[in-house]
């Protein structure tokens, strides 16, 4: 059961619209996007459940779901949205505000996630390209799953398909500064 | 030399608890021009209304101020006083103490007394400027002019022909009956739709207070209300109808066949055609486009078989003018095209077909004889899916309104492919189900339990081609799963939307419509019928999506408004309109361009002192003022006042106080 | 000749290599002079945007003042995925100005942005700044009676509003070159459907369920190949297709070409410049299929007798 | 040009600083007869208090103000005007309210450009179901203007 009632104010609704742009009270649960998410099936709230429990205020619901870590932000949705709401910004606006209040899934496959977005977010951070051999080595690492895709991976280095060499950007470090100076603006706004 | 009498009323406790009114009229008695002064209980009782009148004689008042409640209350009650009296009721002014003074200042009798006194002062200043004003009278020619002869226009000109007012019906097509006549069942009863509407399209061809012209167009509306002038384009039909009997040979033995409109193009009419078998009038016309004689002077196959001569290759488009006073707008709607929805395939699969084609083909004259078929290989459908709100309610793709009508047609729908394919099923994808109507919720009822059809919460998001099926997906909302239903064909509710030449057809008329082409009305909620131009009414759906009843209720009542507009020889409006006077008037035009009425033209006058020049001036159709006073405003020289307004009535409240 | 800025992506230097050598086989024929934009860096995608908010814009905008730099007004972009981050900064910016500015002061060293380079998949610019008119001029080995499913993905035409190019759901500019090309497209409804790129690595089910419905659906409009516009919708497809396979229980064996490839092919390139090798569903069985007669639908067939477009007389 | 402007807003509005203390401005409120006087009437008939500043004229529509009343006003009698129609969209008189409100700014500009502080001249929309609007708009002028003091030059002396 959802107690409802006692607060008036939805401080929450209020945050997700003004970082998204869009204005959730439009949604009127058509559930065009949840048949158009190519993903629907696996969250555990589909994206008018998820924009329902923004209405109802449901915080800390809506952060602990896995939905907006599913987004494959392909746009689909806010194609065919008859209210015009962009889906992914609201579901992009929501992962990001769980990660400003530090809220953690404990959901394994969103831990997953996050190792990824993490590893390839430092890669770039060090190298200013994406090295994907490497990647897919540390995401095996750190998940503790050392044998996963590597059946492909012979195949794929026969065929030339995943270079052994590695690129990096002349002036990786002014894609340091920018991080730096990105996560200072982050922080003082 | 200005005799005016000042009466203030103490409305029981209202004005006199907050505002000293003996004071009050001791200050009045101070100005220069009043010559009476004094106070009463109640001044709109009858007590005081005699003594008003009493007053006026006795003391020979030029203009009378009653200080009491707003003018917006008792002006009309005072000025009855005045006329009784034998005196010019717009010689009255009203000093608005109730609601201006004591109500609002019910804490500061002081100023609430003071503000009264200046009140008064103003609305005796205004007083003085005051003319005499008499209510005009405009005639009236007693003729309708009807646009539309779907059943709003078909309803509207009976109900004006039945009180004795002649009519003229002007249809653009070739028959009247409208959209109605293409469908099959109506809903909530289920009862045959021609059955109903043909002998009202039968009872307007033989109306002797009807004049029906067919195959026409209104081109041009001059004038204002009860004073109007319609030109009518009678477009060539190339047969003429006073001989014609309808007999059908021609049209038996046309050889060009073109995708017939009223069927939806699901089949083929001829170039010589009547629409469908109870056209009114059921005459041929010859469509020009089409017919090889006409473009290419090869064929005359009809004109050879029609025994009576009635053909004519050589007609011409005629253009025929009426004197009519008064005009209902009954153009109806079009379907919205679903064109946008890509994800659904429209244009792409051919077994996705709309509602009015579903309806044709279900109709027992239609071109499928009354079954259901895949416009792919022609078989008989099983699964079929009904889709909601296709246009409606969607702002990204369609339109933002309800179309109001689809949820009952399709559950009708539901019905009529039940009882027309025994082993089918329906599935429904719906948002909400809006059934507000006498009987409607009760067949919404009837149609699930009866035909058992599948409804399922929400919008379908896409269809795709599967083999030779249409695999529609959607949320079912109800249980939180997607769902895909093998459909053999996809029915799409498409919105309503207005008639596409409404926009045209509006600034021939001179009224105004809304973003989609819907024709406005003059007030959402207490002038749903009439539009902003006097003497301009709408029915049906050319104003908002209506289902039938409610197309057939606002077309009578245009009905009795027009027949209301009729009642006298002339017709009274109030004085207070705008007036040139052509001394100062410099021919600038900037009036006309800001009457929201059109009802400044110019006119050429002698230029005077013997010159035989002409100068241009406006001039006020006052049949047609509302009194705004927006061309005063604007008036650089001056030229025009409003009657019950003017410059000097309002600069003298201004500087009374 | 027509000049352009290209941006290769991350990928073009590692699994997409036979896209990034056929692009510029292509451009070469079509007298485009590509100037790969010096110093770029990774636009951020996948993982930018998830987890910041200033720098997944950062990303892409230093990429947008470094080709200011250069005097080409437009840049060409590989990947869609890179296309559409690098699409979707350029319109927040432009209709941000003081995001802009915000955003900007993180790369102060390397300039102020301007907003007046066009940015544009190359996709688009083939169908846009090319035109197929000029495509089939080219063609020398035409691609006849080869059947294509053309995927577009997700990332190509939408969200409209950023990409401002075809349709959203039904787009039809690859298909249009393709019959540039003499090859038939086939009518296939999943081509906007997304593979699940992003979650290559980080959740496989999920890709492997995406990209079999595509294959699925692909298999069942007739074609012999699926061409695509994005590295990581070929290497979803190709690379996955056995486990694909293997998953669904089905063989599919379609391969999945580059745009760039079957236009150098029917430019007269050898087969070996297409870099066969680089696939792991072989290309040759399908590309066996150019030469073979594909029978007309009926409705082709039909002579027309019509006084107009739609009427007919007997 | 610049200094003579402000020497001007200076001429008229610096004397009113010196109000006496009992002293009450004069709004003049013109208010169109289909909105804003029936909104003014609302407010009396559910007993909304507000200052006893305002005497209202009633007018057909905002669009028959003529640039004179209001000028005519702050020469006269008035130390500020008040001028309400219908909301945009809404005017009786289908399109009236937007030609008052181009007008009304350029006579706002014209009388800034003389000299007058923005505040005298106020325009407001306010509907005939707007009965606690209206009060507050009176409050909120009848505040402005006393603010500003008195309005004496230019005026007659016979006060």
């Amino acid at each position: 059961m959802i107690a409802l009632g006692q607060q008036i104010e939805n401080k929450f609704l209020t945050a997700v619209n003004r970082k998204s742009g869009s204005n959730i009270l439009e949604c009127y649960q058509c559930g065009k996007c949840v048949s158009t998410c190519p993903v629907s099936d696996f969250m555990d709230f589909p994206p008018r459940e998820i924009m329902q429990m923004v209405k109802l205020g449901m915080k800390e619901e809506t952060y602990m779901a896995n939905s907006m870590w599913f987004c494959l932000t392909c746009a689909a949705c806010s194609g065919r949205c008859p209210r015009e709401i962009d889906i992914p910004r609201v579901m992009e606006a929501i992962r990001h505000l769980a990660i400003e209040e530090n809220v953690n899934s404990d959901n394994p496959k969103v831990k997953q996630i996050r190792i990824f977005h993490e590893i390839f977010l430092d890669m770039i951070k060090h190298y200013g390209r994406n090295y994907e051999l490497r990647m897919m080595a540390e995401f095996n690492i750190r998940t503790r799953n050392l044998f996963k895709d590597m059946h492909l991976a012979p195949k794929a280095l026969l065929k030339g398909k995943i270079p052994l060499g590695h690129e990096k950007v002349k002036s990786a470090k002014a894609i340091q500064r920018m991080f730096r100076m990105a996560e200072k603006l982050e922080k003082t706004k | 030399m200005a005799r005016v009498g000042v009466f203030v009323c103490f409305c029981g406790a209202n004005i006199g608890d907050f505002v000293d009114v003996p004071a009050v009229v001791e200050e009045a008695k101070k100005i220069k021009e009043v010559k009476y002064a004094i106070d009463y209980k109640y001044v709109c009782s009858d007590p005081g209304q005699q003594m008003i009148r009493d007053a006026i004689v006795q003391q020979r008042l030029t203009s009378v101020v009653v200080a009491a409640c707003s003018p917006r209350m008792h002006e009309k009650t005072f000025r009855k006083a005045l006329s009784d009296a034998g005196m010019n009721p717009y010689l009255l002014e009203v000093a608005n103490i109730r609601e201006h003074s004591s109500w609002v200042h019910q804490k500061n009798k002081k100023a609430a007394t003071g503000k009264s006194s200046d009140l008064i002062r103003m609305a005796v200043a205004k007083s003085i400027a005051n003319e005499q004003l008499h209510e005009i009278s405009v005639p009236v020619t007693k003729r309708a002019l009807v646009i539309g002869g779907g059943i709003a226009g078909i309803q509207a000109a009976l109900d004006i022909a039945d009180a004795r007012i002649p009519v003229v019906l002007v249809e653009k097509s070739p028959s009247i009956g409208g959209k109605m006549a293409q469908l099959d069942e109506t809903f909530p009863t289920l009862d045959c739709s021609q059955c109903i509407l043909t002998p009202k399209m039968v009872d307007v061809a033989s109306h002797p207070f009807i004049e029906l012209l067919p195959y026409s167009e209104v081109i041009e509306l001059d004038g204002y209300v009860g004073n109007y002038k319609a030109k009518i384009k009678r477009k060539a039909s190339y047969v003429n109808f006073d001989t014609c009997t309808g007999c059908g040979a021609c049209w038996l033995k046309c050889p060009v066949k073109v995708p017939n409109e009223f069927n939806m193009g699901i089949d083929k009419r001829k170039a010589i055609y009547s629409p469908f078998p109870q056209a009114v009038p059921n005459k041929p016309v010859i469509d020009a486009e089409h017919c090889t004689m006409l473009i290419k002077g090869k064929c005359g196959i009809c004109a050879k078989v029609c025994e009576k001569g009635s053909i004519d290759y050589t007609m011409q488009d005629e253009i025929v003018e009426r004197e009519i006073g008064a005009v209902v707008v009954a153009t109806g709607y079009d379907l919205w095209d679903p064109k946008p929805y890509e994800e659904y395939g429209v244009g792409r699969f051919k077994d996705i077909i709309n509602s009015l084609e579903f309806e044709r083909m279900v109709s027992a004259n239609g071109p499928t004889g009354g079954v259901p078929v895949r416009p792919s290989d022609g078989k008989v459908p099983k699964n079929v899916v009904f889709i909601q709100c296709v246009g409606s309610r969607d702002e990204a793709k369609g339109i933002e309104y309800c179309s109001k009508i689809c949820c009952m047609y399709t559950a009708k729908h539901t019905l009529l492919l039940h009882h027309k394919v025994q082993d089918s099923h329906a599935y429904v994808f719906y948002m909400d189900i809006r059934a507000a109507g006498k009987g409607y919720e009760e067949f919404v009822k009837r149609a699930q339990v009866e035909t058992g059809a599948t409804y399922l919460r929400g919008r379908a998001s896409k269809i795709y081609k599967k083999g030779d099926k249409l695999m529609v997906q959607g949320e079912d909302a109800q249980i939180g799963q997607v769902v895909e239903v093998e459909a053999d064909l996809v029915v799409l509710a498409t919105a309503i939307y207005p008639y596409k030449d409404n926009p045209d057809l509006a600034r021939l008329l001179g009224i105004s419509y809304d973003k989609y082409g819907f024709l406005s009305e003059a007030h959402p909620k207490l002038r749903p019928v009439e539009t902003a131009k006097a003497g301009i009414f709408l029915a049906g759906c050319t104003q908002a999506p209506k289902d039938i009843p409610d197309s057939v209720a606002q077309a009578s009542a245009t009905a009795a408004k027009v027949c209301g507009l009729f009642a006298g020889d002339t017709m009274k409006k109030d004085p207070m309109i705008a007036h040139v006077n052509n001394e100062f008037c410099t021919g600038c035009q900037n009036c006309v361009n800001v009457c929201p009425y059109q009802a400044i033209v110019t006119e050429e006058i002698p230029l005077g002192y013997g010159f035989k020049e002409l100068r241009t001036v406006a001039k006020i159709n006052e049949g047609v003022c509302q009194g705004c006073g927006s061309c005063v405003a604007i008036c650089r020289s001056m030229a025009i006042d409003l009657a019950g307004f003017t410059d000097m009535q309002i600069i003298n409240e201004i500087v009374a106080i | 000749m027509t000049k352009l800025t290209y941006f290769p992506g991350c990928s073009a230097h590692g699994t997409s290599e036979e896209f990034d050598s056929t692009l510029k086989l292509v451009m070469k024929s079509l007298d485009v002079e590509m100037e790969e934009l010096p110093d770029w860096n990774c636009c951020g995608a996948t993982s930018a945007h998830v987890m910041t908010e200033n720098f997944a814009l950062a990303l892409p905008l230093r990429n947008l003042v470094l080709a200011e730099r250069l005097p080409n007004k437009t840049m060409g972009i590989a990947c869609a995925s890179c296309y559409s981050r690098m699409k979707s900064t350029k319109v927040e910016m432009d209709s941000h100005p003081e995001l802009a500015k915000k955003i900007n002061s993180t790369i102060v060293e390397e300039g102020e942005y301007h907003g007046d380079v066009d940015v544009k998949s190359m996709l688009q610019f083939f169908y846009e700044d090319i035109g197929t008119d000029a495509i089939a001029e080219k063609v020398t080995y035409p691609l006849k009676g080869l059947k294509i499913a053309c995927y577009y993905g997700c990332l190509l035409t939408r969200p409209k509003n950023v990409t401002q190019f075809d349709s959203p759901e039904y787009p039809m500019s690859m298909d249009r070159i393709m019959e540039a090309l003499g090859a038939t497209p086939t009518a296939f409804d999943f081509k906007t459907e997304c593979c699940g790129a992003s979650f290559s690595i980080s959740d496989t089910e999920i890709v492997l369920s995406l990209s079999g419905t595509i294959l699925e659906m692909a298999k069942e409009s007739g074609a012999h190949a699926i061409v695509v516009a994005c590295p990581l919708c070929q290497s979803n497809l190709d690379m996955r297709q056995p486990d694909i396979e293997k998953r669904a229980g089905k063989k599919y064996e379609i391969p999945i070409l580059y745009i760039t490839q079957l236009m150098a092919l029917a430019f007269g390139y050898p087969m070996k410049d297409l870099m066969p090798a680089k696939h792991i569903i072989p290309i040759e069985p399908a590309l066996a299929h150019i030469g073979e007669e594909i029978e007309t639908p009926e409705e082709k067939k039909k002579p027309k007798k019509a006084v107009t477009a739609e009427s007919e007389v007997e | 040009m610049e200094t003579e402007v402000i020497e001007k807003i200076v001429s008229i509005e610096k004397p009113h600083l010196e109000a006496p203390p009992d002293w009450q401005p004069v709004i003049m409120g013109i208010l169109c007869n289909w909105c804003s006087y029936a909104g003014s009437d609302l407010t009396g008939t559910s007993r909304i208090q507000y200052p006893p500043n305002i005497r209202i004229i009633r007018i057909p529509c905002s669009s028959r103000v003529d640039p004179w009343f209001i000028i005519k006003s702050l020469q006269t009698t008035a130390d500020g005007v008040l001028v309400s129609g219908c909301h945009p969209g809404d005017c009786h008189y289908i399109s009236g309210n937007y030609y008052a409100r181009r007008r009304f700014l350029v006579t706002k500009k014209l009388l800034n450009f003389v000299g007058y502080h923005e505040d005298r001249v106020q325009f407001s929309w306010v509907s005939a179901a707007e009965g606690q609007k209206f009060a507050n708009v009176v409050a909120k002028v009848t505040e402005d203007i006393k603010k500003l003091g008195p309005l004496r030059l230019y005026k007659k002396e016979n006060s």
